[in-house]
């Protein structure tokens, strides 16, 4: 999968922004639905938000807040690369993303338990 | 034998500086002819122009005049040129880079001020070679291509030229047969006027620097065609061609001039510095003097170890010379060699061929419908091409002979049929190696190579030449037995091969014959046995024709038409140089 | 042109997300000290303006960019074409649309 | 034929208008030896019948390129020694563009692109007028200067994965040519050139991926220059909804 020809720094960048947009895109209809039991059910949404104490969950929900994190974070990048002219500093942007986007899923991760 | 058929109106062999102009500008002179252009390789990807460094001569420097231009031309010619051809291309040199700038799109480097930003070459009177850096032919061709490219010119890729048709009462060309060689099918094609523009090349030296698909096609095509050709002896070695040994390409490629500009030493195999021994300015001497003091300092045992001698750039700082010589710090960094901080070996390649179809100023030459330009063309440079000359030439006469083309098909009614017999023949030719038993050709292609640089190399002997003739055609006759495998014909390198070998031969011999004529020495001819240049007055450049099995040369008086030895046509106040000494 | 104005769009709804996404952790990383109760999420957003405004424009942002972006990915990988390439993007917006609007109105309204 | 102690273990793609497979070569080891040398060696030595294409063999005529170890390459000048593995070598032609026999490609699409992307001076001025004074450091110059030494040698194309998931992609060269031009003083068709990047397959299609870069034997960056694209047609794109 991962040929000779893709193997740096920016095609990564590209394929983590690839898959964690992929993977948000899955996650937010289940979201949606989620949050809509608060209105026809909320017994069910309390039902489910107490799941979120499992750890298994909590794990899951972390990949997720990393997920967003590292799409944010992937995604100004694109657009300072693209939009603002300070091309040399690319690969530092690139792993800059991934830091920032660690920090704060990070944060979340050690607020959750 | 089946073979396609197909016609144009134009037909243009090569897309070097000369093939690409002639293409742009026969459109603008002809704007309804159908215009095709052929070429060997991909459409500006292969050819010389693509790999001038240096730059382009243009008299549009401070203080720089096309009389300068022209004199220098003439002087470093030795006094041989076609006097009518150097003086327009020095002349239409200032109309073709204005052109290039202005509507080809080219960009040269630039003065602080933003002027255009000339250097000097070697043998130069004035600051006059315009470049992009030192990839100026890259620029040049690509953005000539990409004009070709973007109108309606049809495209022949990866057509080799075989044989120049003419009519049958061989008063006329009628079209030019190519091989298909992605196919490796027969291809005819008739037009009203065909320029050659294959651009020559002396790859039948064991060290050249010209591109893989230069193989003297056009004017091997041409002696067959009964054209004369003039000042074939005359063979321009470059002094540092890359030495790295016989088994790889990057042997012979230049390593550029500019370093024994800025300073670099040549070292024999003991590392002592040997260009003074042969020469007062040492290894700032010009390219003729050099190839023949490294060459001296070879056949005294001195060599290195591939058999050349050093160039060594270390004692101007290696941080220096990787900044002033980046390009050529990295390629030689790529292919294993520390220019910048080590010494790298070298050797004289041979680089460019004055020689050519004897042609008139507008490219016509005496076979009616039939152009020539650029490097196939003999005259404008003499005895020896100034740096920078080069491309100025294929431009100057490919625009030329696009214009010129333009007109004259005007006056052509209709296509003229070819003598089908000389079409049946050249395919027979080149038939050949599929009627015996393969085997390799490289190994006589390497004994051509080391026959023509031993014996009609820089330094030449009547013995030698002799001897080398006999060796040019026992290698000519030795081609002939052996084949080609034939399982397949599409792109079928091998084949092409033998048929660049059959060339290389037919031209060697023509070039040893010529140089055998020419007694004396002048620009890149040295005869050892006749070191002395001759009478100037009486100078006369030599002709070689094809006369049924054997060839036919003969000398011919060099016209003074403009400027008469040890006259000048510059004013008498004008001083001898412009350029400042370093 | 429609390549430049789907790379407009999904650059713009990026950006107007970028904050807002910002803001969504912020909180979460808040709310989320001592637990989620339905309770206590609706007790934050019910009868709010403008949670309901930031929300909405959230959900309309990223129905239109995860629509072009899965509409992109679509083309390259799967090798949808020409109108069905159309109808998947729509679906997609759809879908988030609606549901995303579902809920907004879900742990909004009074 | 040579008996040489050491040699090299090359695999070479064969294919005709059927099909293709792989085919194992051994090849002398030797001191100065590029990609192209072993190619040639084999076509010369072992098996006539090998297509490869090249000319200048100095890195300036961008004809040369080959798939080495799963790498676009340009061949002449890449040194064995240093993009070995083992002692193992697998050359294929380039990726992304037709192949005609064994190592060679039709480079056909490729140039077409490059007009497409309107990759060619729009004139102003004729032979007649005088050269134009350009300010070599003045920021559009610096930044024409710095893409415009491309031999076209299709490397990036072949390595850039938007060129092969999305057919009409005008691909990394022909943009970087359309930007060089773009930044060209003398150049008079900038809205030309915005246009025609702006079309679908246009430099939106581009996905950063930067392997255009990565891969560019001159160190030029694509990537680079496809960005100040976007970010023109951006800029386009709001002035026209404006006026
Ligand atoms: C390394 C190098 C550096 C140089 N540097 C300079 C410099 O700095 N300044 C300078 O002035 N000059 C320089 N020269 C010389 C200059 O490149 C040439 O003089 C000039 O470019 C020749 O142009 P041309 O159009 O005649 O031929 P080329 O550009 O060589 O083109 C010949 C064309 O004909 C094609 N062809 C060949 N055979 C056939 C066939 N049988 N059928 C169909 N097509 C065929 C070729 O494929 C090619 O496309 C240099 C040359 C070399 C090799
Ligand atoms: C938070 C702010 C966000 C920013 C700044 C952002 C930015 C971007 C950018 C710039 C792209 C274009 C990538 C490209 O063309 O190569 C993109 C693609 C994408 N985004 Fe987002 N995005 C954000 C949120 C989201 C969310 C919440 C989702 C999920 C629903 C999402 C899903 C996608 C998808 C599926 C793609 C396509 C990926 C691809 O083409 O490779 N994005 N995003
Ligand atoms: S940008 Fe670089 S890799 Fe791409 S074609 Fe030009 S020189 Fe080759
Ligand atoms: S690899 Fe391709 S996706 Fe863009 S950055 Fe280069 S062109
Ligand atoms: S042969 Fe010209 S770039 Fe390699």
């Amino acid at each position: 999968m991962i040929r000779p020809h893709r193997s740096h720094p920016l095609w990564f960048a590209f394929i983590l922004h690839r898959i964690s947009g992929v993977a948000l895109a899955l996650f937010l209809p289940v979201h949606f639905w989620v949050l809509s039991l608060a209105l026809t059910s909320p017994e069910r949404l309390d039902g489910f938000l107490h799941w979120t104490d499992i750890t298994a969950v909590k794990i899951a929900e972390f990949a997720l807040v990393f997920l967003l994190a590292v799409h944010l974070c992937g995604g100004l990048r694109l657009m300072a690369l693209e939009w603002l002219p300070w091309s040399p500093r690319q690969k530092t942007l690139a792993a800059g993303a991934v830091g920032v986007s660690v920090l704060i899923s990070g944060t979340f991760f050690l607020q959750a338990i | 034998m089946k073979i396609e058929r197909h016609d144009t109106d134009i037909l243009i062999l090569g897309t070097g500086g000369a093939g690409l102009f002639a293409a742009l500008h026969a459109q603008q002179s002809a704007p309804d002819a159908k215009i095709t252009i052929a070429v060997k390789g991909l459409l500006g990807k292969c050819g010389c122009t693509r790999m001038v460094q240096g730059g382009y001569n243009v008299a549009l420097g401070t203080g720089d005049t096309v009389e300068r231009h022209f004199m220098d031309t003439i002087k470093g010619g030795k006094w041989l040129p076609d006097q009518d051809m150097a003086w327009k291309l020095c002349e239409q040199a200032v109309v073709r880079v204005r052109e290039l700038e202005n509507e080809v799109g080219c960009f040269f480097d630039r003065n602080a001020d933003g002027s255009l930003h000339h250097k000097a070459f070697a043998g130069q009177t004035a600051d006059r070679t315009v470049h992009k850096g030192d990839l100026t032919g890259i620029e040049i061709i690509n953005r000539l291509m990409e004009q070709v490219l973007s109108r309606p010119v049809e495209r022949l890729q990866e057509h080799r030229a075989i044989g120049l048709i003419p009519t049958k009462d061989g008063a006329a060309l009628s079209g030019v047969l190519f091989i298909d060689m992605r196919t490796g099918e027969f291809r005819f094609v008739r037009a009203k006027a065909v320029l050659m523009a294959t651009g020559g090349g002396p790859t039948m030296y064991k060290y050249h620097t010209p591109s893989g698909d230069k193989t003297m096609d056009g004017l091997a095509m041409a002696l067959r065609a009964g054209l004369p050709l003039r000042d074939m002896e005359m063979v321009q070695f470059h002094p540092t061609g890359l030495l790295a040994g016989d088994h790889t390409k990057m042997t012979g490629t230049v390593l550029e001039e500019g370093l024994r500009g800025a300073g670099g030493q040549l070292l024999n195999g003991a590392d002592n510095r040997f260009m003074f021994d042969y020469d007062a300015k040492g290894e700032r001497a010009t390219r003729d003097v050099v190839s023949r003091g490294i060459f001296a300092e070879m056949r005294k045992n001195n060599a290195s170890p591939n058999g050349g001698v050093y160039i060594s750039m270390a004692h101007l700082g290696p941080e220096n010379v990787a900044k002033k010589f980046k390009g050529m710090v990295k390629r030689c960094a790529d292919s294993g060699f520390d220019l910048a901080g080590g010494k790298v070996e070298v050797v004289p390649t041979a680089h460019y061929f004055m020689g050519g179809v004897v042609v008139d100023a507008d490219t016509r030459t005496a076979m009616e419908g039939l152009y020539v330009a650029g490097e196939d063309a003999g005259g404008a440079h003499g005895s020896n091409r100034l740096g920078g000359n080069g491309v100025a030439n294929s431009t100057v006469y490919g625009g030329v002979a696009g214009d010129v083309m333009g007109k004259d098909i005007a006056g052509v009614d209709a296509l003229r049929d070819p003598d089908e017999a000389v079409l049946e023949a050249e395919i027979a030719r080149a038939l050949v190696p599929f009627s015996q038993a393969p085997a390799h050709i490289h190994p006589l292609r390497k004994e051509l190579m080391d026959a023509m640089w031993e014996d009609v190399g820089v330094m030449r002997t009547a013995t030698g030449m002799q001897r080398g003739l006999k060796r040019v055609q026992e290698i000519g006759a030795d081609l002939m037995g052996l084949g080609v495998d034939g399982t397949t014909r599409a792109f079928n390198l091998t084949w092409h091969d033998w048929l660049n070998m059959r060339s290389l031969c037919d031209v060697s011999t023509v070039i040893t014959e010529a140089a055998l004529a020419r007694e004396n020495s002048r620009g890149a001819h040295f005869r050892e046995d006749f070191p002395e240049e001759g009478d100037l007055e009486t100078s006369y450049f030599t002709v070689a024709k094809q006369a049924g099995d054997g060839l036919d040369v003969t000398r011919e008086a060099v016209q003074f038409t403009i400027v008469k030895p040890g006259e000048t046509i510059l004013p008498d106040d004008e001083p001898e140089t412009l350029v400042a000494e370093e | 042109m429609t390549d430049l104005w789907l790379y407009m769009a999904q650059r713009i709804s990026a950006l107007v997300m970028a904050p807002l996404v910002l803001g969504h952790i912020a909180v979460m990383i808040y709310a989320i000290q001592g637990g989620l109760s339905a309770g206590e999420i609706l007790g934050r957003t019910q009868g709010s303006f403008g949670w309901a405004l930031f929300y909405g424009t959230f959900v309309v942002a990223v129905s239109i960019h995860a629509a072009i972006g899965l509409r992109t990915i679509a083309f390259e990988v799967l090798g949808l074409k020409g109108s069905a390439l159309t109808v998947f993007a729509w679906v997609v917006f759809l879908v988030l649309f609606v549901m995303g609007a579902q809920a907004v109105y879900a742990v909004t309204a009074t | 034929m040579t008996s040489t102690a050491k040699t090299l273990d090359v695999s070479v793609w064969r294919s005709n208008d059927t099909g293709g497979a792989f085919q194992a070569f051994a090849v002398p080891i030797q001191e100065s030896q590029t990609i192209l040398d072993v190619v040639a060696w084999i076509q010369q030595n072992e098996d006539p019948t090998l297509a490869y294409r090249f000319a200048c063999r100095v890195g300036m005529c961008g004809s040369c390129a080959m798939m080495v170890n799963g790498k676009p390459r340009w061949t002449c000048r890449t040194h064995v020694q240093k993009v070995i593995s083992g002692n193992k070598i697998e050359i294929a032609p380039l990726r992304n563009l037709p192949v005609i026999k064994d190592l060679a490609t039709d480079m056909d699409p490729f140039f077409d692109k490059w007009v497409k992307a309107e990759g060619v001076f729009h004139p102003s001025k004729t032979r007649d007028d005088a050269i134009e004074q350009i300010d070599p450091t003045s920021h559009e110059r610096t930044e024409a200067d710095i893409g415009i030494e491309c031999i076209n040698c299709s490397i990036c194309y072949a390595a850039c994965d938007a060129v092969s998931t999305t057919e009409d992609y005008l691909g990394p060269a022909a943009l970087n040519r359309a930007w060089t031009l773009f930044n060209d003083a003398k150049d008079s068709g900038k809205q030309t050139i915005l246009d025609a990047v702006s079309a679908n397959g246009g430099c939106h299609s581009c996905h950063s991926m930067g392997s255009c870069a990565e891969a560019c034997p001159n160190e030029l960056n694509p990537m680079a220059s496809i960005a100040g694209l976007k970010r023109e047609t951006a800029k386009a794109f709001f002035a026209r909804r404006k006026s």
